[in-house]
């Protein structure tokens, strides 16, 4: 006795499911075969994919579109995203900086690294 | 007149606190007031400015305290009594509007002051900088003259009118470099290198602080910091560059080893790269060498 | 015999060395075992099981969080003696002071870790507990057993820090211990690891309890109240438990990583091998900051309370006072970095952090000058409580102007980490934090005990508090200006010696005024019948709590009130309280109590005592056995009782008296 | 969607015990945002040890990815059979959910097994560390959310799918989607930038 609603919901997470595996399979074509190129380029793209994956997951899986009116659980995911994205960012951007400035950040270390081995150190 | 009971206390007591405050305070000359640095003089100056802008806020919030206090106390039958009265535009947008304005002079004042009070940002003056290096070691400061060819522990003789750029790390748990009488302070940590640029303006002796605990003698971390005239820390600076203590790498694990109460130590420089050595004890364990095809073309020599 | 299989690290060794400590271990034991034997002879342990320890009821959980808050805050305000004593006695003798440096550097960590979780959040929780559900016309929290569990949490870290005295001794790194002194590389000991586990089972039970509380404001209110109907205490506690939400798991894994890094070795805050100390210093601020507010919202919602209930007029600007919160929820967020402008960012990064800690200052400054407004054309009564919202006006304000001193990038350089910056702190968190704390301990006393506290002695404790924060801490503001670095335990300069002795003083009165609230408590049991509080409205109150009968039942309400507006029961008085019908009463569902908070509780603490001392069989039979009850917590389906109408309607007349 | 299917996905959708948990995993966001952030910043920290460009093989992440995406959608039939009292299929597709699970975390174990035993452990450097703790605390979820799918499993072939099992199928399976979204974010910024910079 399949129900009408059975299949219509089942088709929902099928059409999920396939949407996501294109999303992940793109994201992976794009570093593997350098569409973008090294660098910038492909981690925005990239990251721009998961980041709509992640909704795509989020709309059908957990089926946030149906939520009722005061719709708390779709209102405290976009706060603690937006808290998530402050704390990450916010992180990078204070690290990195303090970084930068002592030019000796575990990277230009590498690079201050080299140049004393020249030097014979 | 059993009414006025409380309110005789409550101003007794204020009277009286701040008596003791007076006693106390009269006569002295806190650094970060009586600073002795252009730097310093700036941050007073700024310290001034946000006491004057924030009594605009302080002095009505404490005369409404008092007068609503007193006036609409309940045993008071001529005051008006009105339980519904509970908004109105007009105050709201005093009380929004003033802070922000306050504020927002305040915002501007911080973002010019933050750059040219900026630790990183060189001093420019008729004299060429003097530079040290400082390394917070556990419980001691050492300081190299890496032109001057000396290095000293727990003293920092200065130049008068001289900017100093220092070159601040630690081979300790984070520490932090702070004179009052010149301003700024700075955190002193491993394997990193941090920039702070302060300039001594009067001659005399001042006080220099660890202001991040750093272990157990973390107290004893006060240095005395000699400012001088030109001459006066030049043949200072001989005679110690003169002196049969020498510091090379080996001399230097002695004093890095924990320590309390160390005294001054004065001492030639022999090794003029030592300070990079500080901060490569921190690094990748350098010593085998980086793969040959590193490309470092792009790379621009580390600045002293 | 290496026994370190079984025993891990633990040893004789680890024994107090320091008189003061040896001093506590011995006394904290035979506390603890003059509590048992007075059990034991009075026959109480059943009582204490069924009522307490296994109890699920908001109210109880209340009264054991502000137990624990209470002794906390007189070991805290101990600690506190013991430093300033040391300091002045350091400036007087010229000497080193009463203790050896290592016994001062764990005195003021201990200080600080007490004073913020076990004594703030404590008292927090123990208020929240206790006033929310009533006030929102709830029968009890969303989530009961993870209210219970929450506290054994809360309870297990307290016993963890103070048996650190006992064994092993507590980190000397500060209360948020920075690498690399906190790493293995500097602090080896068990000390730190005691910090740690203190912290992670403490931040773990708060985290529980803010989702609890959102969950119960957002779906237990009474019929007919919305959210801008809801008082501005309960509006407070849902934007602080948001905040609780969002920063609490940072805190978990800030402290997850210093403990991998000390536990395996692991290289996240190391200064070599890539790590980097400066990220724990960002992490734990990105905690900290929002942690600074979640004290001092609450405090912000009391104070709305009391000044409305006591100056007997509506909270003046309840919309403001709901956008100011609100904004200062979002800004809290973006602040963090004022409390390391001196590690080395760059002018724009520092000056960006100052200016949003600035903008945070105009929503706080809004909210005085509403209760300021509240007062005027009001009728006020100068209860105890009313006392502490004048010495809190007075007190805070002077916080928040060295706050935003302190805002200034170009000032914090000569300010930071000394003794300006340890008054600041004191100012806002005394000033602001424990005068809500003890002025609500007075304003819902009643409501949980049925008798009232001496108004009397409660206004000379305020009065010795407010003397005694005074003269400990405006000289410390001339302190940190004249150079002294905060967490000194010796100084040669014979210029700062009075002001250290005037520093001592003042914690020596506010000793006094702590005292003064003991002899008040004990005073008014001692004379609880003719302070009883008949009316069950002893302030002439305006929320929901004082329309019940105090002591409050365990069902709190008979009925669910319907609520029609703001202030429901101050119009309800107004138009005559309509009396309930027998038809009135339903049967109710109330959860029924479980040991299962206490046990898993338990459990931790024990996992966290084997990681202290490397105890790894302790580590894996207690996390087998969480997982066990866990589960068997999970699949339980027999967790409520029901409360039959005529029982009900029995117990409402008895209660009604 | 016709008003009947929103009004069951509605009604079980707003009780606290969904609203409770979907709080948990909004602080499991910040929690991973915490580990995220060390993350990114301790990736340059490789102590002359491998570098993230070295020792990530982004096929095995890639096959990782696409068996966690596949227990997350046989998760949400289980989720739907249930609802429709379908007891046969909802264990065949909860079976095959944690199978998948199990699948998936065996790859990690091996991942994880095959650099320690090539000398880059997580305690050799920052960027180890880093790595082992992110991708190792989504293990821990993952482990945790197996045993709970199997004690599910057994509540409900002992007890059938009555209220109680519903519900709290409802919060597995709104924490296994949960893991398979934080995985998504894992795989882009630890493995796929890793080979890209």
């Amino acid at each position: 006795m399949k129900h009408k609603e059975y299949t219509k919901i089942r088709d929902r997470y099928i059409y999920g499911f396939f949407v996501s595996v294109v999303l992940t399979g793109l994201a992976y074509w794009f570093v593997v075969s350098d569409v973008f190129g090294v660098g910038i380029a492909t981690a925005v793209a990239i990251l721009l994919l998961a980041l709509l994956q992640a909704v795509v997951q989020a709309w059908y899986f957990l089926h946030l579109d149906e939520e009722s009116k005061p719709r708390w659980k779709t209102q405290s995911f976009v706060f603690t995203f937006i808290m998530v994205l402050i704390i990450v960012v916010g992180s990078l951007w204070v690290v990195m900086n303090m970084n930068y400035n002592m030019n000796m950040g575990p990277s230009d270390m590498r690079q201050y690294m080299i140049e004393q081995n020249k030097k014979g150190f | 007149m059993k009414k006025l009971v409380w309110p005789i206390i409550i101003i007794g007591t204020a009277f009286g606190f701040l008596a003791i405050m007076w006693w106390l305070v009269a006569g002295t000359k806190p650094d970060v007031i009586y600073p002795s640095g252009q730097v310093g003089d700036h941050q007073q100056s700024l310290l001034m400015l946000t006491v004057l802008l924030s009594a605009a806020v302080v002095i009505p919030v404490f005369l409404m305290l008092g007068i609503f206090a007193w006036r609409y106390r309940d045993t008071n039958k001529k005051a008006k009594y009105k339980p519904e009265w509970q908004e109105n535009v007009l105050l709201e947008a005093i009380w929004w509007g003033i802070p922000v304005i306050i504020i927002t002079s305040l915002a501007i004042v911080t973002w010019f002051s933050s750059h040219s009070l900026d630790p990183h940002k060189a001093i420019v003056a008729d004299k060429p900088p003097l530079k040290v290096q400082v390394v917070a070691l556990q419980w001691k400061w050492l300081f190299i003259y890496p032109e001057e060819g000396i290095a000293t522990v727990n003293s920092l003789p200065l130049e008068v009118d001289r900017p100093v750029s220092f070159e601040v790390a630690a081979d300790a748990p984070m520490s932090a470099f702070w004179i009052p009488s010149l301003g700024s302070q700075i955190y002193a940590m491993n394997g990193m290198s941090t920039k702070l640029n302060l300039i001594p303006n009067k001659t005399g002796i001042f006080y220099g602080y660890n202001t991040n605990i750093n272990g157990e003698g973390y107290s004893d971390m006060k240095f005395p910091v000699e400012v001088m005239p030109g001459d006066a820390f030049k043949k200072l600076s001989k005679k110690i560059a003169s002196s049969s203590m020498t510091l090379d790498y080996n001399h230097y694990e002695e004093i890095a080893k924990p320590s309390r109460d160390e005294p001054v130590h004065q001492m030639s420089l022999s090794d003029k790269g030592l300070y990079d050595k500080i901060l490569m004890k921190y690094m990748d364990h350098g010593g085998h060498e980086a793969p040959a095809s590193e490309d470092n073309s792009n790379h621009e020599g580390m600045e002293h | 015999m290496d026994l370190s299989w079984l025993i891990g690290r633990l040893g004789l060794e680890h024994l107090p060395s320091e008189p003061a400590t040896i001093g506590a271990a011995i006394g904290m034991p035979l506390m603890a075992l003059a509590v048992v034997a007075g059990l034991t002879y009075f026959k109480k342990w059943t009582w204490l099981w069924k009522e307490w320890i296994t109890t699920v009821d908001a109210k109880k959980i209340g009264i054991m969080y502000g137990i624990v808050s209470v002794l906390m805050l007189i070991r805290g305000i101990g600690d506190a003696i013991m430093l300033r004593m040391h300091t002045a006695a350091a400036g007087i003798t010229g000497g080193d002071g009463l203790f050896q440096t290592d016994t001062f550097q764990q005195v003021f960590t201990a200080h600080g870790i007490i004073m913020i979780f076990f004594v703030a959040m404590g008292l927090m929780f123990a208020l929240i507990n206790i006033a929310l559900p009533l006030m929102i016309g709830a029968r009890d929290v969303a989530f009961p057993w993870l209210n219970s569990f929450s506290f054994w949490l809360f309870a297990v870290a307290m016993i963890l820090v103070n048996f650190s005295l006992v064994l092993g001794g507590f980190s000397n790194g500060g209360w948020l211990g920075y690498p690399p002194l906190t790493s293995l590389e500097y602090s080896p000991g068990p000390g730190v690891d005691y910090w740690l586990w203190t912290l992670q089972i403490a931040g773990i039970g708060t985290l529980l309890s803010g989702i609890n509380f959102i969950v119960t404001i957002i779906s237990h209110r009474a019929p007919g109240m919305t959210l801008m109907k809801m008082p501005v205490f309960a509006w407070s506690v849902l934007i602080t438990m948001v905040l609780v939400l969002l920063a609490f798991p940072i805190l978990t894994a800030t402290l997850s990583m210093m403990t991998l890094d000390r536990l395996f070795e692991m290289h996240f805050f190391t200064s070599e091998a890539g790590g980097n100390p400066m990220m724990y210093v960002n992490l734990i601020w990105a905690w900290g900051h929002p942690e600074v507010y979640i004290l001092v919202l609450p405090a912000f919602g009391i104070f709305s309370e009391i000044v409305s209930v006591m100056a007997r007029k509506a909270l003046f600007g309840y919309k403001t006072m709901v956008a100011a919160l609100t904004a200062i929820m979002f800004f809290s967020f973006l602040v963090w970095q004022h409390h390391f402008f001196t590690m080395g960012a760059g002018a724009n990064v520092n000056a960006f952090f100052g200016i949003m800690t600035m903008i945070i200052a105009i929503p706080t400054g809004v909210k005085i000058f509403n209760w300021l407004f509240t007062m005027y054309r009001g009728k006020i009564k100068f209860t105890t409580p009313m006392i502490w919202f004048l010495c809190f006006v007075a007190t805070f304000t002077i916080g928040g102007v060295t706050g935003v001193m302190m805002a200034v990038p170009a000032i914090d350089y000569q300010v930071h980490n000394t003794l300006f910056l340890v008054a600041h702190f004191h100012n806002t968190i005394i000033g602001g934090v424990v005068f809500a704390f003890l002025a609500a301990i007075t304003y819902w006393f009643p409501k949980i005990f049925g008798f009232r506290l001496h108004e009397g002695l409660g206004k000379i404790a305020a009065y010795f508090w407010q003397i005694g924060f005074l003269l400990a801490f405006m000289p410390l503001y001339a302190l940190g200006l004249m150079g002294a670095v905060r967490r000194l335990d010796n100084y040669d300069n014979p210029e700062w010696t009075p002001f250290f002795v005037v520093s001592g003083i003042g914690v020596l009165a506010i000793t006094l005024g702590a005292g003064m609230l003991v002899v008040q408590i004990a005073y008014s049991v001692y004379k609880r019948k003719t302070l009883r509080d008949k009316t069950g409205d002893p302030w002439d109150g305006r929320t929901l709590e004082w329309s019940t009968p105090s002591p409050a039942p365990f069902y709190n309400f008979a009925v669910i009130p319907k609520v029609t507006r703001r202030d429901e029961w101050w119009y309800q008085k107004l138009d005559g309280v309509k009396s309930l019908k027998r038809s009135d009463y339903k049967d109710i569902v109330l959860p029924k109590n479980s040991s299962l908070g206490f046990v898993i509780a338990v459990l931790v603490g024990l996992f966290g005592f084997g990681a202290i001392w490397h105890v790894w069989w302790l580590m894996i039979v207690s996390m087998v056995a969480i997982i066990y009850f866990a589960i068997r917590r999970g699949l339980d389906d027999d967790v409520e009782y029901t409360i039959p109408a005529v029982e009900l309607y029995r117990l409402d007349k008895e209660a009604r008296g | 969607m016709t008003k009947s299917t929103a009004t069951l996905m509605q009604k079980e959708h707003s009780s606290p015990a969904q609203l409770g948990f979907w709080l948990y995993i909004m602080s499991d966001l910040m929690l991973f945002a915490a580990f995220f952030a060390t993350y990114m910043i301790l990736r340059p920290g490789a102590n002359d040890g491998p570098s993230s460009g070295d020792i990530f093989d982004v096929n095995f992440a890639l096959v990782e990815t696409l068996v966690l995406l596949a227990s997350s959608f046989t998760c949400g039939l289980a989720y739907l059979a249930a609802k429709y009292k379908q007891k046969v299929s909802f264990t065949r597709w909860l079976a095959a959910t944690l199978v998948l699970g199990l699948v998936f975390l065996g790859m990690e174990i091996y991942e994880f097994a095959e650099f320690i035993l090539a000398g880059h452990g997580p305690d050799h450097s920052a960027f180890l560390s880093g790595f082992f703790s992110l991708v190792g605390l989504h293990g821990l979820h993952i482990t945790a959310g197996i045993i709970w799918g199997v004690v599910l499993l057994g509540y409900i072939t002992k007890r059938g799918l009555n209220k109680n099992a519903l519900r709290r199928l409802g919060l597995f399976s709104v924490f296994w989607h949960f893991l398979d979204v934080v995985w998504i974010f894992i795989f882009t910024i630890v493995y796929l930038m890793g080979v890209v910079s």
